[in-house]
């Protein structure tokens, strides 16, 4: 066996990180050149989890794609159904003959499954990036915090991960009965739960200068290398979907965005890897904020338990089986950034075309950038950092 | 007789390790066969009854000089296959070495023997040492304070230079992929 | 000589019938020194493992083995002892036995427990397929593991168990540990280098590059207690940290004074390192480089490596507790035992010993699991510009300290006499040993702290309030 | 630069202790099981996963019978996993000849019970996917020895006849045979009866002693179990009924406020509410 030398310059080793390593989060193959511990070059190599998920979305009808959304991102199948489904709710709506709107529960429901599922969401990100750096601890309460929202889910839809459960012009079911008590119950004790995580591994010392200065991206460069959601927050750019062009009841809300101020001290700096994770613990805390204050707001139900609110089974499936011609898209704050439909429809009953943006993809872009110069042993955090999720980029 | 055993086992260590570790063509195959030449050196030690000197031996030469020397061979060009060419020059080079070594120590070797002839029989010890750990501090504080304080300093002295060359070499991070 | 020697020299005399030849004296020293120590120290590295994995579990809130209960083993040793019965006789006597409500209580708890894991994972070891990679480097792939073991076993010789039970006794034997665990280093670079994968060689880099950095700590650790002590003999320093009366655990080196606590933790810490334990595995760091230096080893082999890390963190326990724990000395007086018989008080001894040693393997697997990795460059960092400054800055001021005592007596222990006696102070002097240094550090500690101590308000409100 | 030095020593110290302190009190939480907070794990085989709630997405089943062959569940599903056949019946209905539905591609998304005009097809609550016991979540064993040691044959009947219905239509004492069969068993005492030093009297006894047991956690949660109970019978099996409590519960959750302010009518469930009703009137 020879280690390759590529560059004349100085001898470089190719390691080839994934498709099965430990670190990659999935299917997820990176080329890593280095010279010793230091990594020269970093190149993703995508397309080992690809299903042709877009693809099968112009094949099925408009209500029928949804469960495929769930396995865009599985890990916040609830952001992806929504996203899908306000996106066809805004094409259909085009249509002035189709005047149905969203019940205010329904809009309510939606946002409540949202933050819950950020929640878990962020909570798989935080804990996995903890796991790369090491710490294994965190991630299994992680996970265990985060199965109190899959049960909640579970009695909602009846599933633990791939939900189907944001229809177009509703929800699937209404709140089941002790939903609300249940919600409550669990937020209050994920909230004292999150303080001993975060003093086991957030204000570690260790993990904190693991983290620090680590794969800084400036505010300049987020813009410019198309970073969303957290870890463009994370470099201190304050933009928030939710916030800045709210959907759903969200502008009601006031929702409150952290942006990353270099919370590691002197030793840190603004968009460094630290900064991307505080970023998704705030984001938590916020999530948490929000479902109290959409539980205040949620209007008193109108149907029996089991019943749709709104959906495409009511007056809306009609209204799909002869859908107006046109484009829309509708970009949403999915818990890894900003989550875009672009729909085109002529008029027939599946899709024209189906194209969906995601987060992971414009993260993983920038990894061969910000990974230049850094060690082996960051490469792993800086993807946990960034908390890509594959099948978001294979799509 | 367990002790001539464990002499002669100490002692083929010895040999063998030097001599493999001077025809082993693969540069990591060396450096462990010079690793056990130096174990079948700190064996003999113990024979001399000297615990420190054996005991220094392993840490400064296997845990130390081995392990650099180790270090060192991963940092040469083509780690894995790590070959030596042989060269006519560097033979004779090495051989010439060998030879001056051997003389050195043959001739030492020599004196030693007239030495301890002229000590009572059974007692084989060399003179400076009386095997006792607290007559090696005192000697090195003592007698031989001046040189080892200079060799130390310039082992320092050497650590620094090695850390300024180094330094020198090193590019900043960001500019690795550039080359 | 002490128990040992006598015994090897009994048993040399017995095997030859009279003055024993080198064989019987090789077969002797097997007998006495080594096949003791492997049969003291495999199972209880073995049991550590299922130790470390219900520990691990109960930290994080998981279940860990609870299966693979003691029945099996047993079964099979009923199964050996009543060969001569058909097999139904054989479980019916078995399923009697087990019917017995004290035993059946163990089994359930043996269950629960996962006690028999490690025969059922030792059993799988055993089976597994032994691969040799490809591109490895056959002869030193092989060796790699037993020089690993070996290493981590050879430093138990110097190790007194108890004042009749040292194996090697010796002016230099804290060297000598220092020494020999050295090759560790070595069998670690061996596995890397012939495993022929990119992974095990970073590995077996980062591990020898760890190993050397944290030697450097360790031996000064060590320097300091020599320097204190007067002597390099394990016995002779257990020995000086003797007290008469019921508070002997004010003898221990590590109440001595605060420097030798530094050192005490430097050595903890570096000692870890050692143990390329949680947080410094980066070696193996399974999230980065997969498995690291172990990364092609399978079966048998990986199973050796496994035992040489659990034997390494038994090593770290018991030279801690010897160097700065008043090694097999009880903390609540030490003549009640030494009055007993030779057969009561060498246990005791070995136990009290015991005790310490498993203390820190659970400290360090507490760590393990609650700490994350180093990185590469911090790991030197806290060596050369943590420990290694901590640790000359506490053999500065011990040197101090003990220039400061002045007169000393010539104290015994257990007729030992030590090298030289331990400084004897004055409780005023001890006191003032503790407290000047201990009043200086906090100083600059507050100082410290109110210079550089404040803490962004977005974590404090992630921790509830406090950082 | 020292005090820089010293803070960063006193800090990484401070934290790490933190952090022990934090997974020791983990740790001494687990072993006491304190707080809920003893096990996230379930060990599956030998501890049954829960359902939770009435709306689990187990299997996918058809109710024969009712289906009309519509083909609505063919057209809405995303992956085509229904064959369907049918033909009319005396009564010029349709009838399903052939149903069958492909479990491996099936997603369990639910779109095709929704869209079920008739109510035919409904997802069931259990979802153990063993191929040799469907739906026998209970026979799910590593070997089936410890099984056949553990039932004897009536008993293995009866489970394998109950088990094929949904839980819904089962009566019930059968739900409550089917219970003490589940749920309150020592797996571990399974393990060893597995070992095949289990006599017939042994197992009466154990049975006995379980069926005590049980009788007594009855008798000390009655009030409790017994609501539930009536919630499940009541809520659950019969999908007529459903609309008229519900339809009950409507108009009386504008008139509870008045009456009790205190208790919000979102969260109270269909029966509930009507038993908390019906001694106003």
């Amino acid at each position: 066996m020879t280690i390759e030398a590529s560059t004349p310059s100085g001898e470089r080793m190719t390691l080839n990180m994934g498709p099965h390593h430990p670190a990659t989060h999935g299917v997820l193959r990176i080329v890593v050149e280095s010279d010793g511990e230091v990594v020269a070059t970093c190149t993703p190599d995508h397309g080992y989890l690809h299903r042709s998920i877009e693809k099968i979305g112009e094949c099925v009808e408009w209500p029928m794609f949804v469960p495929y959304t769930d396995r865009v991102d599985y890990v916040c199948a609830m952001n992806a159904n929504l996203a899908y489904c306000i996106a066809a709710e805004k094409l259909l709506q085009s249509d002035p003959a189709n005047t149905f709107v969203v019940p205010r529960r329904g809009e309510c429901i939606r946002v409540l499954v949202a933050e819950l599922n950020r929640i878990s969401s962020h909570l798989v990100a935080v804990g996995a990036m903890a796991m790369d750096v090491g710490a294994y601890t965190p991630f299994l309460h992680g996970i265990a915090q985060r199965e109190g929202v899959n049960d909640i889910f579970e009695k909602l839809c009846g599933q633990r991960l791939t939900y189907n459960y944001v229809t177009i012009g509703g929800v699937a079911y209404d709140l089941y009965d002790t939903a609300i008590d249940e919600i409550r119950r669990f937020l209050d004790q994920f909230e004292r739960e999150m303080v001993r995580f975060n003093k086991l591994v957030t204000t570690n010392t260790i993990f904190r200068d693991r983290c620090a200065s680590v794969a800084t991206v400036s505010a300049a460069e987020a813009i410019a290398w198309g970073l969303v959601g957290p870890n463009l927050r994370g470099s201190g750019v304050d933009f928030d979907l939710r916030r800045d062009e709210p959907y759903g009841i969200y502008g009601e809300l006031g929702v409150q965005v952290p942006v990353g101020q270099a919370f590691a001290g002197r030793k840190g700096s603004v968009g460094d890897a630290y900064d991307r994770y505080v970023v998704r613990l705030l984001e938590i805390l916020e999530s948490i904020r929000l479902c109290r204050a959409v539980l205040e707001l949620l209007p008193p139900a109108a149907a029996k338990a089991n019943d749709p609110i709104g959906g495409w089974q009511a007056d809306v499936g009609k209204q799909v089986k002869r859908p107006p011609k046109g484009e829309v898209h509708v970009r949403t704050e999915a818990p890894r950034g900003e989550m875009g439909y672009f729909l085109v429809s002529d008029g027939t009953k599946a899709l024209f075309r189906v194209r969906c943006r995601t987060g992971s993809f414009t993260a993983a872009g920038i990894f061969h950038h910000v990974m230049r110069g850094i060690f082996l042993a960051d490469v792993v955090a800086v993807i946990g950092s960034f908390d890509i999720v594959v099948p978001e980029i294979d799509r | 007789m367990i002790e001539t055993f464990l002499f002669v086992v100490s002692s083929l260590l010895a040999i063998a390790g030097a001599i493999g570790a001077a025809l082993v063509r693969n540069l990591f195959h060396a450096s462990l066969l010079l690793g056990l030449c130096l174990l079948g050196i700190a064996g003999l030690y113990l024979f001399l009854e000297q615990h420190w000197l054996a005991c220094v031996q392993v840490v400064v030469y296997i845990g130390g000089i081995l392990v650099l020397i180790l270090f060192a061979t991963l940092f040469s060009a083509d780690v894995m296959g790590a070959v030596q060419r042989r060269s006519p020059a560097l033979l004779a080079a090495g051989g010439l070495a060998a030879v001056l070594a051997s003389a050195v120590v043959v001739r030492l070797a020599l004196a030693g023997r007239s030495a301890a002839d002229a000590r009572p029989a059974g007692d084989m010890r060399p003179d400076a040492f009386e095997g006792d750990t607290f007559t090696v501090g005192d000697l090195l504080m003592g007698d031989w304070f001046v040189p080892f304080f200079a060799a130390g300093l310039l082992l320092t002295v050497a650590l620094v230079g090695s850390v300024v060359i180094v330094q020198r070499f090193r590019r900043p991070a960001g500019e690795v992929a550039d080359a | 000589m002490n128990g040992f020697g006598y015994a090897v020299d009994a048993l040399a005399a017995w095997l030859a019938g009279g003055e024993p030849g080198w064989i019987a004296l090789t077969i002797a020293v097997l007998a006495v020194w080594v096949v003791p120590i492997l049969l003291l120290v495999f199972p209880i590295a073995a049991l550590g493992q299922i130790l470390e994995r219900k520990i691990a579990a109960a930290i994080q809130r998981r279940v860990g083995p609870s299966s693979a209960g003691l029945d099996g083993p047993l079964r099979f040793g009923f199964r050996v002892l009543l060969f001569f019965l058909p097999r139904a006789r054989q479980d019916r006597i078995f399923a009697a036995f087990c019917n017995l409500r004290p035993v059946r209580s163990l089994l359930l708890v043996s269950r629960r427990l996962g006690l028999g894991q490690f025969v059922a994972d030792g059993i799988k070891m055993l089976g597994k397929e032994d691969i040799v990679p490809t591109g490895a480097d056959g002869i030193v792939f092989r060796l790699a593991p037993y020089l690993a073991l070996a290493g981590a076993f050879l430093p138990f010789c110097v190790v007194p168990f108890g004042q009749h039970l040292v194996m090697l006794e010796t002016e230099v034997a804290a060297l000598f540990a220092i020494a020999v665990s050295g090759i560790v280093v070595v069998a670690l670079k061996m596995a890397g280098w012939g495993s022929g994968s990119k992974w095990s060689l970073l590995g077996g880099m980062r591990a020898v590059a760890q190993l050397v950095s944290y030697e450097v700590p360790i031996g000064l650790a060590v320097g300091g207690v020599v320097l204190w002590c007067g002597t390099m003999d394990l016995h002779a320093i257990v020995g000086q940290q003797y007290e008469p009366g019921v508070f002997s655990l004010l003898g221990w080196n590590v109440v001595q004074s605060p420097f030798l606590a530094t050192l005490a933790a430097v050595f903890f810490i570096a000692g870890l390192a050692e143990c390329q334990r949680s947080p410094f595995d980066m070696a193996e760091a399974e999230s980065e480089l997969v498995s690291g230096f172990n990364t092609e080893y399978s079966g048998l082999r990986w199973g050796l490596f496994a035992m040489a890390e659990y034997t390494e963190m038994l090593l770290i326990g018991a030279l801690l507790a010897t160097l700065f724990f008043g090694g097999y000395q009880s903390p609540i007086g030490e003549e009640w035992i030494v009055g007993l018989p030779v057969w009561l008080e060498v246990p005791i001894h070995g136990a009290i010993l015991g005790v310490k040693v498993v203390t820190v393997f659970l400290v360090m697997m507490w760590i393990r699991w609650t700490l994350p990795r180093f990185r590469v460059d911090q790991v030197m960092r806290l060596s050369w510009l943590v420990l290694v400054p901590m640790c000359l800055v506490s053999m500065f001021g011990l040197a101090v300290t003990l220039l400061a005592a002045g007169g000393t007596h010539a104290g015994e222990a257990f007729g030992r006499v030590a090298s030289r006696p331990r400084p004897d102070l004055h409780w005023l002097g001890h006191l003032a040993a503790w407290a000047v240094p201990v009043a200086i550090g906090a100083c600059l500690v507050v100082m410290a702290k109110k210079k550089h101590g404040q803490v962004h308000p977005a974590l404090q409100r992630l921790t509830g309030g406090r950082s | 630069m020292i005090l820089a030095w010293i803070h960063d020593v006193v800090e990484a110290v401070q934290s790490c202790v933190s952090g022990m302190r934090t997974t020791g009190r983990f740790l001494v939480e687990n072993l006491r099981g304190e707080g809920g907070a003893m096990s996230a794990t379930r060990e599956y085989p030998e501890q049954p996963a829960e359902v939770v709630g009435d709306r689990q997405r187990g299997h996918l089943v058809n109710d024969a019978d009712r289906c009309i062959v519509c083909h609505a569940c063919d057209t809405v599903c995303p992956v085509d996993c229904f064959k369907m056949d049918g033909e009319r019946d005396g009564d010029n209905k349709m009838r399903a000849s052939r149903f069958d539905i492909d479990l491996s591609k099936c997603i369990y998304c639910g779109l095709c019970v929704r869209a079920c005009p008739t109510d035919s097809l409904s997802m069931t609550r259990t979802f153990e996917m063993d191929p040799q016991h469907e739906g026998k979540r209970f026979l799910f064993r590593r070997n089936s020895k410890q099984v056949d040691v553990r039932f004897d044959a009536p008993e293995m009947e009866r489970l394998h006849a109950l088990a094929a219905q949904p839980r819904e239509a089962l009566s019930a004492e059968d739900r409550a045979w089917l219970d003490a069969r589940i749920d309150d068993r020592g797996q571990h005492l399974i393990g060893i009866y597995g070992l095949g030093f289990f006599t017939p009297e042994q197992k009466a006894e154990a049975d006995a002693a379980r069926e005590a047991k049980k009788k007594a956690k009855d008798a000390a949660a009655a009030a409790a179990k017994a609501k539930a109970a009536a919630a499940a019978a009541a809520a659950a099996p019969k999908p007529a009924s459903v609309p008229a409590p519900a339809a009950g519960a409507t108009p009386a959750a504008p008139a509870a406020p008045p009456a009790a302010p205190g208790a919000p009518p979102a969260t109270k469930s269909g029966p509930d509410a009507a038993s908390g009703g019906s001694p106003t009137p």
